[in-house]
């Protein structure tokens, strides 16, 4: 059995462990469901060591015919990119669980579900980053919503019906304009090499011009609202807000990266001609996200609001680096990716558990921290100081990347984002200060520090920060094949020094 | 006489039945106007089938008479019960389901 | 040349620092001792380094570690490593020497802080980022330590953070440093574009190629990062509010290193700005304006630390400018920031004495005849002041005399002004600084019967001690035989440069530099005799405006501070109403549309009826409509 | 000399044996006892749409012109057609066994002493089960119905009974006999268009059957004026039954109105007739006068999917919204009719049979949703449903996430199939507006999902009652088969592929 057969077929048997086990044994009921997710985690680390990064095509392949009569198959297969994202998520849901260990009790219908929920979007995840079949990535792009809208809605806070609903319509609404796309392509398929949905085939197809610009409009708007590049956003930071932390991380960490990972793969290894055509725009829409994500961070009087904007700026810094079209654009950014799914896992997990202690989610509540919960405080500033790329911690490589990728092809538009990092260091650093320092604010003198169970589950995750920071070689290797080939595939290459040597 | 002048015939008492449905209030009275809209498919049927000089008009015509008639049954008992439960055959007093 | 002990440099610190935050209360007991041991180790190495240069040859005396490869992306190639040259380990020695002193001075200064272990370990983080700083091989390394040292200071800047200001100018401090690192990141990315490397040796490679447009705009970039790090004009808010921190901080990095550190990275990109004169032309003018800047902002000020703020900004301005003067000045440059690390590092770490026998009083209006009770700290911190003000043969006379001769000798009318400038910048310094000294220990005692005043412990006052001696000896040290400068030469001027006109014989120049000492000296003296304990309100507009800092916290917050804060709340509104609102105002569209179409379903079977003729009717048109 | 016309019994079996069931049904009221009758009827009807499967089953590989002298066309898609309205009336039939939805006495004066008493005696009339029986076999004549003759029979077979049945309700009485007077006069009305449409197209053709049209139309020779009205007449009678914008005013208030099993075997039956010969009428009668008819039908479609989909919004009863979704989807399968090629006959076929059982288990669970007094399909009072009975619910969310096509459930293939022929047809901007009026009828949806789920039970909340063993089944079956068709749905699509073909 492949890896990304084990990896996807485990979480689902979790799944239905945990939906046989009576309902009111939750202790049993969360350690079945950790234990499922840490096995994920082992195995897919192993997959990651197998993985030959020296191959630049696509691994662990397999092909099984699903839907013949319109020639839809159920093939998975990872390059570079996709394992990377693959072993971040799968490192991440136990986590998430550890560190929202009674996330569950507060919801509506109880801990059973929510499990279930979790586990089933684990495998999702995995399909969507490995599926080699556009039909089946649509499927699963699709599908995963509907998990994701019941624990934003069921297990949410505030306004969480209201959140969850315009997640899902945001993102059902990009997704069927992807479908007319998917199908414009499938019927040119017809026309040109038989009905296909392999990624392969497809991105050999010759497309007239327009035709490419309308099929590239409906995948980029799309991942574009996942993304969520600007001005498609505005669901985010209200899922953000009404969601758990643990639902908070899946969503931003990982399931917002399909929208990234899907230009990547999709917009630009199909429409190599309209990506070229699009590129100046979408250019410009990344560094206005970056900027505007920054201010409106700046501008946040709640934490998780807050955290969702730094990501809109994040996200504005990856889709820079992608359509940079240089390798270090490129590479920088899904580094980037996976990244930013641990700072913000980081973010997410130690801000629910300052505003679980605190009871409420407002800046203005919190402060002096550093003295009454240290090692709390120590995790928060550390998360924030990924957030802000600092030298040493790892989103400083990929944002570094990404800058010098865009800076060779796109300087103006470098320098800019290069500005973002003043930004990013006063919306760290406002609320660092206004939380961490100051005299004890009111509310805050009996806060606990961190448990045993909350240390276990912080501690990779900040390890992580740092050792890929120091030592981000590994992914590297395994992600620069994959994505020189995109740019091989577009026939592009990176601009050569102006001064030689 | 211009055969054509059947169809116009034909024509006119379509309209005729149309409008009467739109305008009439008695349910009785708005059926009627239904069967004189078929009558009028009945005739255009027959003389068409004179026009193009074969029989299946005039048997097509046959059918959607029993046809009415059936019609004639299954409308007169909905309109009879409706008549019973409300004391009025005013289609516009069967207006409770709207919105 | 290789050598594998340049790691130990940076790691028994960087790690140490860790173990130390990681063990917690745990090391309260012994952190300090161990941290301290630590530093003296790395110091230890330090010179064992310098004897193994020592002894070898002008041209094999750099030693590079490669530890590992740490981003290879395509071309973008930037390995984790080390090099240790006749520069770096200048700074090597004074980092780990000063370093080390100040640890010790801390062991007793902070003995009642609950928190002293953290302190510890932030210095030793300190020393580690800001040798990696120095030791980097490329410039991405260098950006490491460059961050490092500035979150070091951020996390001591704010080291009694409860106290709101405090954090505040924490907060300050990292951000104006922020707007430096866009320099230096821009620098790197226009390095790359421009040379494919980020290695100081490839970007010296591909120097020659470059066009001079680039060159000067990397140039650009490099100091506008240096005058983040250092305080200098426009960036130099900062320094002042710094002063924060604990008084060893601000001697150690607010002094003596970490501001010096642009310094460093313009001299150390020597190859770069000798390829634009433009760039040169640009270092030198920030240079003079900040050592003006900070000596006038240094004559208004009462608190003794601020005073000290305003002067090392104005020392680093002199710096700058003489490592603005190409090759003939870097090395001047490098010995002006080892005198200046020692004397002002005496003289921070003589106010820290003051203060900690004045129970944190910093208002010198408060202290006064404090030389007869502290008579250590006031002899050491007496050495200091005749090194700054540049009496020989005190250290500062030698450096600060060759940086005076060489803006002179940069020729022409820019020679004119550049030297005027330095000249009266030796004058201005001796003017506060005089007047911080009578101030602080001469005259009456005007301090409240509270505080008693009484000598450090030697834990203190021998720091103080080992630093007078540097400032004493330092500056003929390097002088003799223009040993430093020699020293120096292979890596900041290989083609031996030699300075091009003589405006005046040296001799002239020093005696200028003395003559305009002796006023402002005497300016100083005869003006202070006196000193009323409240800040006299009567004085002159421009006295005001230096108390203010020259209004440069005002122009920022007016011109950057109010405004970026206008637009964060317009773009917040923006968001909920423009953007956002947008998409409600569809929702609201298609919800009214569904309205209507419920409203017009009214239940009413003829008017049924209607809809299905006209639709009929519609249909019949249409069609003919596309028949005919 | 007349020659007695040949009938080749063994093709016509199906429905001949619909038919007899169905006389049987009525002897079996006219005479059985009524303490039996009830399960008698339940037999005779399952017995008969099972006997007549198996027949189709024998001859589904048959085809012939001239089963009944050329006024029946049976090839696969005709097979296909009557299959799918076999199964999906046999899952209905489940539906409406459950007696209680009946009123006991149709002809009883609603809360007149007679109806109490009937009630009481527990006197259940039972003509529902011939009465469908009748509807079944005019749905399934109707699709393979191959001169106009016989459509416009079949038509009038399919549509008397519904009218009755519509009228049948056991609560709200004067609502049900209102739906069943409005659906019958405008359902007269229309089908006097379509026989009036009828009666042009011969008189251009000459013709009656279909390919006779067809050859008139290529060869040109008629009237074009006797054509246009006889395309627009026509089509206003079928558009009516597939209940398409502007055409559709009926089907909220009917909808509403009938038993909601009855809702439910319209809904998905009658719309399998109505679009089995609607498909038939333009694929084989009218396909070479597309260029005049498709710009009307594509408005008509586009309308369709946008009315259907944006009023359903508003709506604050079940019934009422899942009516207008239905029309919606009508919408969505007239894409089909316009694509004009074996792709957009075979999305339609599948696209049917996706949809007849996702809206017969919606249907079936509006049933089980009740008061006191009854049904309750008002809405609001539906909120928090999901906490009372879970499974119910979720059932519920999982059919109308079908409804809204979203992926692994069987909707989302059949709106794929459909769009991609459309597609292929070159009808885009067609695929265009369906895919956004999905978008906006997913609100709809999810806004039932918030109700069911996120909103907090209101004082008068309704109960679910217990389903009696059939409708479980119903329910289930339909439930299984949504999600298989949505994860495999191979098995079906491979069968469309092989049915989609209509003979000359």
């Amino acid at each position: 059995m492949s890896f990304l057969t084990a990896i996807m077929l485990i979480p689902l048997l979790g799944s239905l462990i945990v939906a046989i086990l009576p309902k009111d044994k939750t202790k049993l009921i969360k350690q079945a469901a950790f234990a499922t997710s840490v096995l994920v985690a082992a195995i897919t680390i192993g997959a990651f060591v197998n993985f030959d990064s020296s191959n630049k095509a696509d691994q662990f392949l397999q092909d099984h015919s699903w839907i013949p009569s319109i020639g839809a198959d159920f093939s998975l297969g990872v390059d570079g990119i996709g394992m990377a994202l693959i072993l971040m998520a799968a490192i991440l849901v136990p986590i998430v669980i550890l560190a929202g260990w009674n996330e569950s009790q507060s919801g509506k219908w109880g801990v059973k579900t929510f499990y279930i929920l979790i586990l089933i979007l684990e495998t999702m995840m995995v399909g969507v980053f490995s599926a080699e079949d556009v039909f089946l990535f649509y499927v699963f792009f699709e599908a995963m919503l509907i998990p994701v809208y019941f624990l934003i809605g069921g297990y949410g806070q505030g306004n969480r019906a209201a959140a969850a609903m315009k997640f899902l319509l945001y993102s059902l609404f990009g997704g069927l304009l992807m479908l007319a796309a998917i199908i414009g392509l499938y019927v040119i398929s017809g026309n040109q090499t038989g009905h296909s949905f392999d990624i392969n085939t497809l991105s050999s197809l010759t497309i007239d011009q327009s035709t490419q610009n309308f099929l590239f409009l409906g995948f980029f708007i799309a991942f574009a609202i996942k993304a969520p590049l600007w001005p498609f956003h505005t669901w985010l930071p209200d899922a953000a807000r009404a969601s758990t932390p643990g639902t908070s991380i899946l969503l931003l960490g990982v399931l917002d990266k399909v929208g990234t990972y899907g230009m990547m793969r999709f917009c630009i290894t199909l429409f190599p001609e309209a990506t070229k055509t699009f590129t100046p725009i979408i250019i410009v829409l990344s560094v206005i996200s970056i900027l505007y994500g920054a201010f409106l961070a700046i501008g946040q009087k709640e934490i998780n609001g807050l955290i969702a904007f730094t990501s809109i700026s994040h996200f504005g810094f990856i889709t820079l680096g992608i359509f940079s079209m240089t390798s270090q654009g490129m590479s920088g950014a899904t580094l980037y990716m996976v990244n930013h799914g641990f700072s913000t896992a980081a973010l997410f997990m130690v801000g629910g558990w300052m505003i679980s202690r605190r009871g409420s989610s407002k800046i203005e509540d919190f402060g002096g921290l550093q003295r009454v919960t240290p090692i709390m405080a120590w995790c928060f500033f550390i998360a924030g100081m990924s957030a802000l790329a600092l030298p040493g911690l790892s989103s400083f490589v990929s944002e570094f990347l990404v800058l010098v990728g865009t800076f060779t092809r796109y300087p103006v538009a470098a320098i800019f984002g290069t500005v973002g990092i003043i930004l990013a260091a006063l919306y760290v650093l406002i609320v660092v200060q206004k939380s961490l320092h100051g005299p004890t604010a009111p509310g805050n003198e009996g806060m606990s520090d961190l448990n045993l169970r909350e240390k276990v589950a912080i501690a990779p995750v900040i390890a992580l920060l740092v050792l890929l920071g120091f030592f981000p070689k590994p992914l590297l290797d395994a992600i620069n094949p994959a994505a020189t080939h995109v740019m091989v595939h577009s026939g592009v290459t990176d601009p050569a020094p102006k001064a030689g040597k | 006489m211009d055969i054509s002048n059947y169809l116009y015939l034909s024509a006119i008492l379509f309209t005729i039945g149309a409008i009467g449905v739109v305008v009439r209030r008695n349910a009785i009275v708005v059926f009627m106007c239904v069967e004189l809209m078929l009558n009028a498919a009945n005739l255009a049927f027959v003389t068409f089938s004179r026009i193009n000089g074969n029989l299946d008009g005039q048997v097509a015509s046959f059918f959607t008479m029993v046809v009415a008639a059936c019609e004639v049954v299954v409308g007169l008992a909905i309109i009879v019960t409706m008549y019973r439960s409300r004391r009025s055959a005013s289609v516009d007093d069967a207006s409770l389901l709207k919105r | 040349m290789t050598s594998s002990h340049l790691v130990y440099l940076i790691a028994l610190p960087l790690f140490s620092s860790a173990f130390l935050i990681l063990m917690g209360r745990k090391a309260d007991k012994w952190g300090h001792i161990f941290a301290t041991l630590i530093s003296a180790a790395v110091f230890g190495v330090g010179v064992s380094e310098f004897m193994a240069m020592h002894s070898r040859a002008g041209d094999m005396r750099a030693v590079t570690q490669h530890l590992f490869s740490w981003i290879s992306v395509g071309t973008f190639q930037v390995d984790a490593s080390l090099l240790l040259d006749q520069l770096s380990i200048c700074f090597v020695l004074l980092i780990s020497g000063v370093g080390t002193l100040i640890h010790i001075y801390s062991i007793a200064y902070m003995s009642h802080d609950k928190d002293r272990r953290r302190f510890f370990a932030y210095l030793n983080f300190f020393i580690a980022a800001m040798l990696l700083l120095v030791l980097g091989d490329s410039y991405l390394n260098l950006y490491v330590g460059w961050e490092g040292v500035g979150l070091a200071s951020y996390l001591l800047i704010g080291f009694w953070n409860q106290k709101p200001t405090y954090a505040t100018a924490a907060k300050k401090a990292f951000v104006a440093n922020r707007v430096g690192d866009v320099g230096l990141s821009l620098a790197i990315m226009i390095a790359f574009a421009q040379f494919g490397s980020v290695t100081f040796d490839g970007v010296k490679a591909g120097v020659h190629g470059a066009s001079p447009a680039a060159l000067t705009a990397l140039g650009a970039m490099l100091l506008l990062a240096a005058a983040g790090k250092s305080a200098q004009f426009p960036l130099q808010s900062w320094l002042g509010d710094a002063m924060a921190g604990p008084t060893p901080v601000s001697a150690l990095i607010h002094a003596a290193t970490m501001v010096t550190a642009g310094v460093y990275l313009i001299t150390r990109s020597n190859f770069i700005f000798d390829g634009s004169s433009t760039a040169r032309l640009l270092v030198v003018i920030v240079g003079g304006i900040t050592l003006l800047f900070g000596a006038l902002i240094g004559t208004a000020k009462d608190d003794i630390k601020k005073a000290l703020a305003a002067s090392t900004m104005s020392q680093i301005g002199y710096m700058i400018l003489a490592s603005g003067l190409g090759p003939v000045g870097y090395a001047i440059a490098i010995m002006h920031l080892l005198t200046h690390g020692f004397f002002k590092a005496g003289m921070f770490l003589g106010a820290g004495s003051v203060m900690h026998g004045m129970d944190d009083e910093v208002n010198m209006r408060r202290y006064g005849a404090i030389g007869k009770v502290m008579p250590i700290t006031f002899a050491t911190f007496g050495l200091g002041y005749l090194a700054i003000i540049g009496v020989p043969p005190f250290a500062g006379f030698y450096s600060k005399d060759k940086i005076i001769e060489i803006a002179f000798n940069a020729g022409g009318t820019k020679g004119i002004i550049l030297g005027g400038a330095t000249l009266l910048g030796a004058a201005i310094t001796a003017f506060y600084m005089t007047r911080l000294m009578v101030m602080t220990f001469a005259g009456s005692k005007r301090w409240d019967d509270k505080a008693h005043p009484h000598e450090s412990p030697v834990l203190m006052w021998l720091p103080m001690v080992v630093l007078a001696i540097g400032s004493v000896a330092t500056g003929f040290l390097f002088n003799s035989g223009n040993s430093l400068v020699n020293w120096l030469a292979p890596v900041l001027n290989p083609n031996n440069v030699e300075s091009g006109s003589e405006l005046m014989k040296p001799i002239v120049v020093s005696s200028l530099a003395l003559l305009a000492v002796i006023l402002g000296v005497a300016l100083a003296v005869t003006k202070y005799r006196t000193v009323p304990v409240e800040a006299p309100e009567d004085v002159s507009i421009f006295t005001k405006v230096a108390r203010r800092d020259l209004l440069q916290d005002a122009f920022n917050e007016t011109v950057l501070m109010r405004p970026g804060q206008i637009l964060t709340a317009g773009l917040v509104k923006t968001d909920y109403f423009a953007i956002d609102g947008l998409v409600r105002l569809i929702g609201a569209v298609v919800s009214g549309t569904s309205t209507f179409l419920r409203r017009i379903q009214n239940g009413y079977v003829r008017s049924y009826a209607l809809i299905m003729v006209i639709g009929a009717l519609a249909l019949i048109a249409t069609i003919w409509v596309v028949t005919l | 000399m007349l020659t007695a016309p040949v009938l080749n019994y063994s093709l016509l079996a199906p429905i001949l044996v619909i038919l007899g069931g169905a006389l049987l049904g009525v002897l079996v009221e006219a005479f059985l006892s009524r303490a039996i009758r009830a399960s008698v009827q339940l037999t005779i009807s399952l017995g008969s749409l099972i006997l007549a499967f198996a027949q189709l089953w024998r001859t589904h590989s048959q085809t012939s012109l001239t089963a009944a002298v050329n006024s029946v066309t049976i090839d696969g898609a005709s097979v296909f057609f009557q299959g799918i309205i076999l199964v999906l009336a046999f899952i209905a039939v489940l539906l409406i066994a459950d007696q209680d939805n009946f009123a006991a006495q149709a002809s009883a004066v609603p809360g007149s002493e007679e109806e109490r008493a009937a009630i009481q005696s527990g006197k259940q009339q039972t003509e529902i089960f011939p009465l469908t029986l009748f509807a079944v076999a005019g749905m399934m004549l109707f699709p393979m119905a191959n001169d106009l003759i016989t459509l416009f029979v079949a038509l009038e077979v399919l549509s008397l009974p519904l009218y009755l049945m519509a009228g049948l309700s056991r609560r709200r009485r004067l609502l049900s006999q209102e739906a069943a007077l409005k659906y019958f006069l405008l359902g007269a009305f229309s089908s006097a268009f379509f026989l009036f449409g009828a009666a042009f197209l011969y008189g251009y053709s000459n013709s009656l059957t279909l390919s006779g049209i067809s050859a008139a139309i290529t060869g040109g020779s008629g009237n074009d004026i006797f054509l246009l009205i006889g395309i627009s007449f026509l089509s206003v009678g079928l558009l009516f039954k597939v209940g398409a914008v502007p055409f559709h005013s009926w089907t909220p208030d009917v909808y509403q109105g009938a038993p909601t099993p009855i809702t439910g075997f319209m809904a998905a039956c009658t719309k399998v007739a109505a679009f089995g010969a609607t498909l038939r009428i333009f694929y084989v009668g009218l396909a070479a006068a597309q260029w005049q008819w498709k710009p009307i039908i594509t408005a008509i479609a586009i309308l369709t999917m946008a009315v259907g989909a944006i009023a359903a919004i508003a709506q604050r009863d079940v019934k009422r919204a899942l009516a207008f979704s239905s029309i919606a989807h009508a919408g969505f399968l007239l894409t089909g009719v316009l694509a004009l090629n074996k792709a957009g006959l075979s999305a339609s076929l599948f696209y049917l049979v996706a949809y007849g059982f996702t809206t017969l288990g919606a249907f079936g669970i509006v049933t089980l949703v009740r008061d006191s007094t009854g049904e309750v399909t008002d809405l609001n009072r539906w909120a928090g449903l999901g906490k009372k009975s879970p499974l119910i619910s979720a059932m519920f969310v999982l059919f109308l996430l079908s409804f809204a096509g979203i992926p692994m459930t069987s909707g989302f293939i059949g709106k794929f199939s459909l769009f991609n022929a459309a597609y292929e047809s070159g009808n885009i901007n067609v695929v265009i507006v369906g895919v956004l009026s999905s978008a906006v009828a997913a609100f709809f949806y999810l806004r039932i999902v918030v109700l069911l789920y996120f909103t907090e039970p209101t004082s008068d909340t309704v109960t679910v009652v217990i389903p009696s063993i059939l409708t479980r089944a119903a329910i289930t079956v339909c439930a299984v088969v949504t999600i298989v068709l949505g994860i495999y749905p191979s098995l079906v699509l491979n069968m469309a592929d092989t049915f989609a073909s209509f003979l000359q």
